[in-house]
């Protein structure tokens, strides 16, 4: 007696087989805009729907000055040099404590990943600590550090540790252990499979990390520009702040909406780059 | 192979091309299978017959040309791609519509031998078990079109005769059509109406077995067929008597 | 007092809120001949300045009383060396536009933003209410960020809001609010130089607070004597328009120096009392001890 | 001529073949504490230390508060019911706010995930808008949403929505594509693709993105409850450090580490719960 | 099997047992091999081989009982288990000590036949290609016990000899102890001295093969030998010689 019985059809005879369907070339599937203008739609259809609210009222100028007025005050902001040297103190700062930062967390995110015992040690006091809020931390880092770079670069070093940690080590643990055998009966040593099995096979997740740190070492800015700060988009936020110059404050916006195209961009690339031997899924 | 009505095909395939780079890894290669026709295709390692397998199950669409294909159709791929998250049942059952499919999965599974390991997860299987698992995936369903590639290539002698004789069976009842990939050249003949040689991108050969079934190995013909077979995938009969150093 | 110290060895560190006494000092050419170094650090509020106070971060740092108390009564080691009033302008009860609200008493029942616990303004509506014979109870207050009240502000979610300095010109020229009260006999209107107390062993470094104390004081006379200068400069420095320059200068200038005795530690001790009073602060302190009485005034 | 020779040793005669070593059972090799036991290693570590440093005045009390003061403040915090008051009504905007961000986090990461269109629209504006700090989008929401309960909700949303979203994304991303092509062919409808491939194959970074979320739930209350607040874990540390009660500031921060410690704990358990299928590297 | 010096010997296994929760997967398991013994490894799916494999390859540890091998060891497992972000050449040389490690990479995958993929990402492979990777990675290292699971499974004929060859050859040079485990028959005998049948957890039996090499198919020896462990997998002559429906 046949078991594996097709049950929710008849049997059909040959004769009344079912059509054939096409198999769809893909040159004739695909069409439409390019990639990087198809990216842009959302970011333009925002900014469209600002400029609307703007225009109509619904959002007043002394709440969210619209893109003309902030594109203007761009401009002054530009002329003078601030913006600039805004960014370029900001991007200094942001750049040492993400090294700093990242360089803690992955290492720690290793050394748990890697070792029950680092684990044990390590990541309950990772996962208890990521949760205090930095801003809090401050005043500490004013005495430890002073009020010079080293408090604020420790706060975006503190920031930025957190996210790479939490994804790198998700990623370690994610590794499949199948090839992580298959390492050991090769004879590797220890920092060889770190180097060539480990670190790879998490890379996937590093980089959700370190997107996550990129946001974030700029955000951290916010508060780290509070202590002492002559310059910088935190600082300058913060300033605007003060003196209530709504157009200011967007234009910080903006700053950090485009720092953040700017980090999906070098994120993407990179994915592109260190991923590209991946089979992984890639939407539909 | 294409004086045949369309209405009487399983399988068209009129000047595919499919381009990996600068290799065309098949070139304009024509294919017809009829309704309830049992193929086998062989071929060299990496000669491009999982590639061609993909294309009919209509998951690559970087290629030219034309290929039909039915609604329905079923594949066990060469790995056995079980989703790791579910259980050995659940992915038997997996899109299966209608209902009772714990019962489904559970007579599927006998069928192959695996009623003990139904509820377990996928990674504690051994590599026959998970071949196994994803050919009764496959034969569970109600295709038009059933697609194995290499389905017994991870079973020892016995196991992989009574998964044979399962597949045989499903033909003879459904009387779908079955493009099975393999290179045992001894269970092409056994099972199919018709022997694919793949080489350079094309179909080199297609040979009718007009044996009757049940097959003897020992049958004249089948040796004659067999060594032809061989010599075709470059085996002298000297070779393959001789093998080892 | 002996021979006067060597001050070009010494280094004055200032913490100053948003920059400004550098940016005012500077405008008005009263950092040309600063006989000894000033390493200026800035902080965007008192609070965050009085931290670096309480660290020794820095030297010395300006900020309203109010702060300046908070900051005493929760252990920062400071003392009081100099400082300001204006009379109480500045801070004022705003009400919007078309609000009915003819007096305090009227906002029984309505939500009040005295912008931050513990601020001026929240200091002003503490003695509003009292005036009015009202309690806390009898209103809603709604503590917000100065911007984030200025929102609320324009949004309607908020029946009145006091606030300062430039929030209040804004929403006086911008959204026509009214003013319900300018605060003038509630207010402090003190403006406070603390400095850290080891900052206050070294000779030296109290000749340079005493000096710099001074120049704080021309720069208050400049911008009474220089207005249009002062505009000009205040424009740049805190990117506004004419408008708001003009609106704030009259609540801006007219600081009196102090004398640092016994009837200013009475101030001081009255706004602390203020604050116990509502339960912001607690604690009970003598004033008298956080004064530092013998910088020498100048010109 | 044979070419897989063996370079770097001499062929060796059978007589001077190497000793035998002995495969260790896991029974001889596993000792010492249990498990949850050796976790609390860490942070009890870090409490001793912060006790040291506390009693030897290295860390003067007005800086940070040490254990011994801080347990007193905690008590009496407890003892006149703010504490618990300020954890319940942290509690529930935390809740509301992580149910409404999750919701729209996950939902907008399985479009982006799995429709090219839904990338081209959704992702490049999250990258854009999850760099914007949240505090500068407070007047917006209070002009959206009052001064009530809701724009802090709305703010907590916010703040979770883009963890979730960014690590649900890249799971989606992630997942193997021989699977979802399997899957194809067993002709699941999408609906079914998505809950019983897409998701599950997402499953270990979604939980660390709902890691994240949970932390940064409570930290987004740090802002929110600058907003009108009167209760809540964020109001009593941002009061506190204003009126440099450091005391009731290191308490706010001990709950918040504690936070991080339940967290932990339940993700951990999902992970057990969830994650039992996978073959995945635990650690040496 | 047990009265030989221990100095003798590249595997001593005495008394293993594996359970899977309730399952004993191996149960009080004795096997010896000799230094430069080629021994096969035949038995039903899910019979143990793999775990048995894996113990002796020291990454299974919740076992009981005394198992003793070298210490160089060099693998190819039943999956191609390749580094994903490795290119071909260089999971072939991973863990290798040495230098020219392109060069000798070259050099194996050019005896596999896979010259022409060496810079590819694995993910683009063929079954076999996958699989020969594997192969040749296990084969480039210099072990004392080489332990292969099913490494020609996913091979069409031509290849599968010459990667039989290859085997045999490095074996002969090297004089390894050589584990095979197999679903071939005439492969398990056309390669090993011994030939060992797992059956519920133990070495069932232990065949010797004392035929000269190079073997011979049709030597009537072989055919004795085929014919009896075939019986001994349960697949009688008759269901060998007329196996499909
Ligand atoms: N995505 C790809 N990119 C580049 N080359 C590819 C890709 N997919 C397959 N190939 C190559 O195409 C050739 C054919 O592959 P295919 O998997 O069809 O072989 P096969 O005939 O199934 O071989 P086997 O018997 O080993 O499974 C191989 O050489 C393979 O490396
Ligand atoms: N981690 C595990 N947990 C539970 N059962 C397991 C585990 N690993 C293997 N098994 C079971 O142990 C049995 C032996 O597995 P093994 O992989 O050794 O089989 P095998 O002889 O290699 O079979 P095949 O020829 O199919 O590869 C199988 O039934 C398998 O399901
Ligand atoms: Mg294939
Ligand atoms: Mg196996």
């Amino acid at each position: 007696m046949p078991k594996l019985r097709a049950e929710t059809h008849q049997p059909v005879s040959v004769a009344d087989a079912p059509e054939l369907v096409l198999v769809q070339p893909e040159a004739e599937r695909r069409r439409g805009l390019p990639r990087p203008l198809r990216r842009a739609i959302g970011p333009v259809l925002l900014v469209a729907l600002w400029h609307v609210l703007s225009v109509t009222g619904v959002l007043p100028p002394t709440v969210l000055a619209g893109p003309a007025t902030v594109l203007s005050s761009a401009a002054s902001l530009w002329a003078t040099g601030e913006l600039q040297a805004a960014i370029l103190a900001s991007l200094g700062r942001a750049a040492s404590g993400l090294a700093i930062g990242g360089t803690i967390g992955i290492s720690l995110a290793v050394i748990s990943g890697l070792f029950r015992l680092g684990e044990d040690l390590v990541d309950s006091t990772m996962q208890m600590l990521r949760t205090v809020p930095n801003i809090a931390l401050i005043p500490l880092f004013i005495i430890w550090f002073g009020i010079g770079e080293a408090p604020k670069v420790a706060l975006i070093a503190l920031a930025t540790a957190f996210p790479l940690y939490l994804n790198v080590y998700a990623g370690i643990r994610n590794v499949d252990q199948t090839l992580v055998e298959a390492a050991r009966t090769l004879g590797l040593s220890r920092p060889a499979m770190i180097r060539h099995v480990i670190l790879p096979g998490a890379l996937p997740n590093a980089l959700v990390g370190l997107r996550y740190s990129l946001g974030v070492a700029w955000l951290a800015l916010v508060f780290g520009e509070q202590v002492n700060a002559t310059a910088g988009v935190g600082y300058l936020m913060n300033n605007a702040r003060e003196f209530f110059q709504t157009d200011v404050i967007v234009v910080c916006l903006v700053v950090y909406a485009l720092l953040g195209l700017i980090v999906d961009f070098i994120v993407r690339l990179l994915e592109r780059l260190l991923l590209a031997w991946r089979p992984a899924f890639s939407g539909a | 192979m294409s004086g045949r009505d369309n209405h009487d095909l399983a399988v068209r395939v009129r000047g595919l091309t499919r381009r990996f780079g600068e290799r065309a890894v098949i070139d304009t290669l024509d294919l017809d299978i009829r309704k309830g026709e049992f193929v086998a295709l062989i071929g060299a390692s990496g000669c491009g017959k999982s590639t061609l397998l993909r294309i009919l199950a209509d998951l690559d669409h970087g290629i030219t040309g034309e290929v039909r294909v039915p609604r329905r159709r079923a594949v066990a791929f060469q790995a056995p791609r079980l989703m790791p998250w579910k259980s050995v049942w659940r992915n038997v059952t997996l899109g299966l519509p209608g209902g009772d499919h714990r019962g489904r999965a559970e007579a599927a599974l006998a069928e192959v031998g695996l009623s003990h390991r139904s509820d377990v997860w996928p990674k504690v299987l051994s590599g026959g078990e998970a071949q196994r698992t994803s050919l009764a995936r496959a034969l569970v369903r109600d295709p038009d079109l059933l697609l194995l590639d290499e389905p017994f290539g991870a079973l020892d002698a016995l196991t992989r005769i009574k998964a044979q004789h399962l597949v045989a069976e499903l033909w003879q009842r459904r009387r779908c059509a079955v493009l099975l990939v393999t290179h045992d050249v001894e269970e092409a003949l056994l099972l199919a109406d018709r022997v694919l040689v793949m080489r350079e991108g094309v179909i080199a050969r297609s040979i009718p077995v007009t044996l009757d079934r049940p097959r003897r190995l020992d049958n004249p013909v089948f040796a004659a067929l067999r060594g032809e077979l061989l010599d075709l995938l470059g085996v002298s009969e000297d070779v393959a008597g001789r093998r080892a150093a | 007092r002996g021979a006067s110290p060597d001050l070009s060895k010494v280094t004055l560190r200032i913490g100053d809120q948003v920059g400004q006494h550098r940016s005012k000092l500077q405008a008005a050419g009263l950092l040309a001949d600063v006989p000894y170094k000033i390493e200026w650090s800035a902080y965007p509020a008192a609070f965050h300045l009085h931290e670096a106070l309480k660290a020794e971060a820095i030297d010395i740092g300006a900020a309203n009383d109010s702060p300046t108390a908070s900051a005493i009564a929760g252990g920062s080691k400071i003392a009081v060396v100099a400082a300001w009033g204006n009379g109480g302008k500045g801070t004022r009860l705003y009400v919007p536009k078309g609000s009915t609200a003819q007096s305090v008493a009227d906002l029984k029942g309505k939500t009040i933003s005295p912008t931050t616990r513990g601020s001026v303004a929240h200091f002003l509506v503490v003695g509003e209410l009292r005036k009015a014979g009202l309690t806390e109870s009898d209103v809603k207050l709604a503590f917000l960020n100065p911007v984030d009240a200025g929102a609320a502000f324009a949004a309607g979610s908020i029946d009145a809001w006091a606030t300062w300095g430039i929030y209040g010109a804004r929403i006086r020229s911008t959204l026509g609010a009214r003013v319900l009260s300018n605060g003038e006999d509630v207010n402090s209107g003190l403006f406070v130089f603390s400095a850290a107390r080891s900052a206050l062993q070294d000779p030296a470094k109290v000749a340079a607070i005493a000096d710099y104390a001074d120049r704080i004081e021309r720069s208050y006379r400049w911008s009474r004597e220089k207005k249009a200068d002062h505009i000009a400069w205040y424009k740049t420095y805190a990117k506004q328009d004419e408008e708001t320059a003009l609106a704030v200068y009259d609540d801006d200038v007219p600081y009196r120096r102090l004398k640092i005795d016994e009837e200013f530690a009475g101030r001081l001790k009255k706004t602390f009392d203020t604050w116990t009073s509502v339960g912001v602060l607690n604690g009970a302190f003598d004033f008298r001890d956080y004064l530092y009485r013998d910088l020498a005034v100048g010109a």
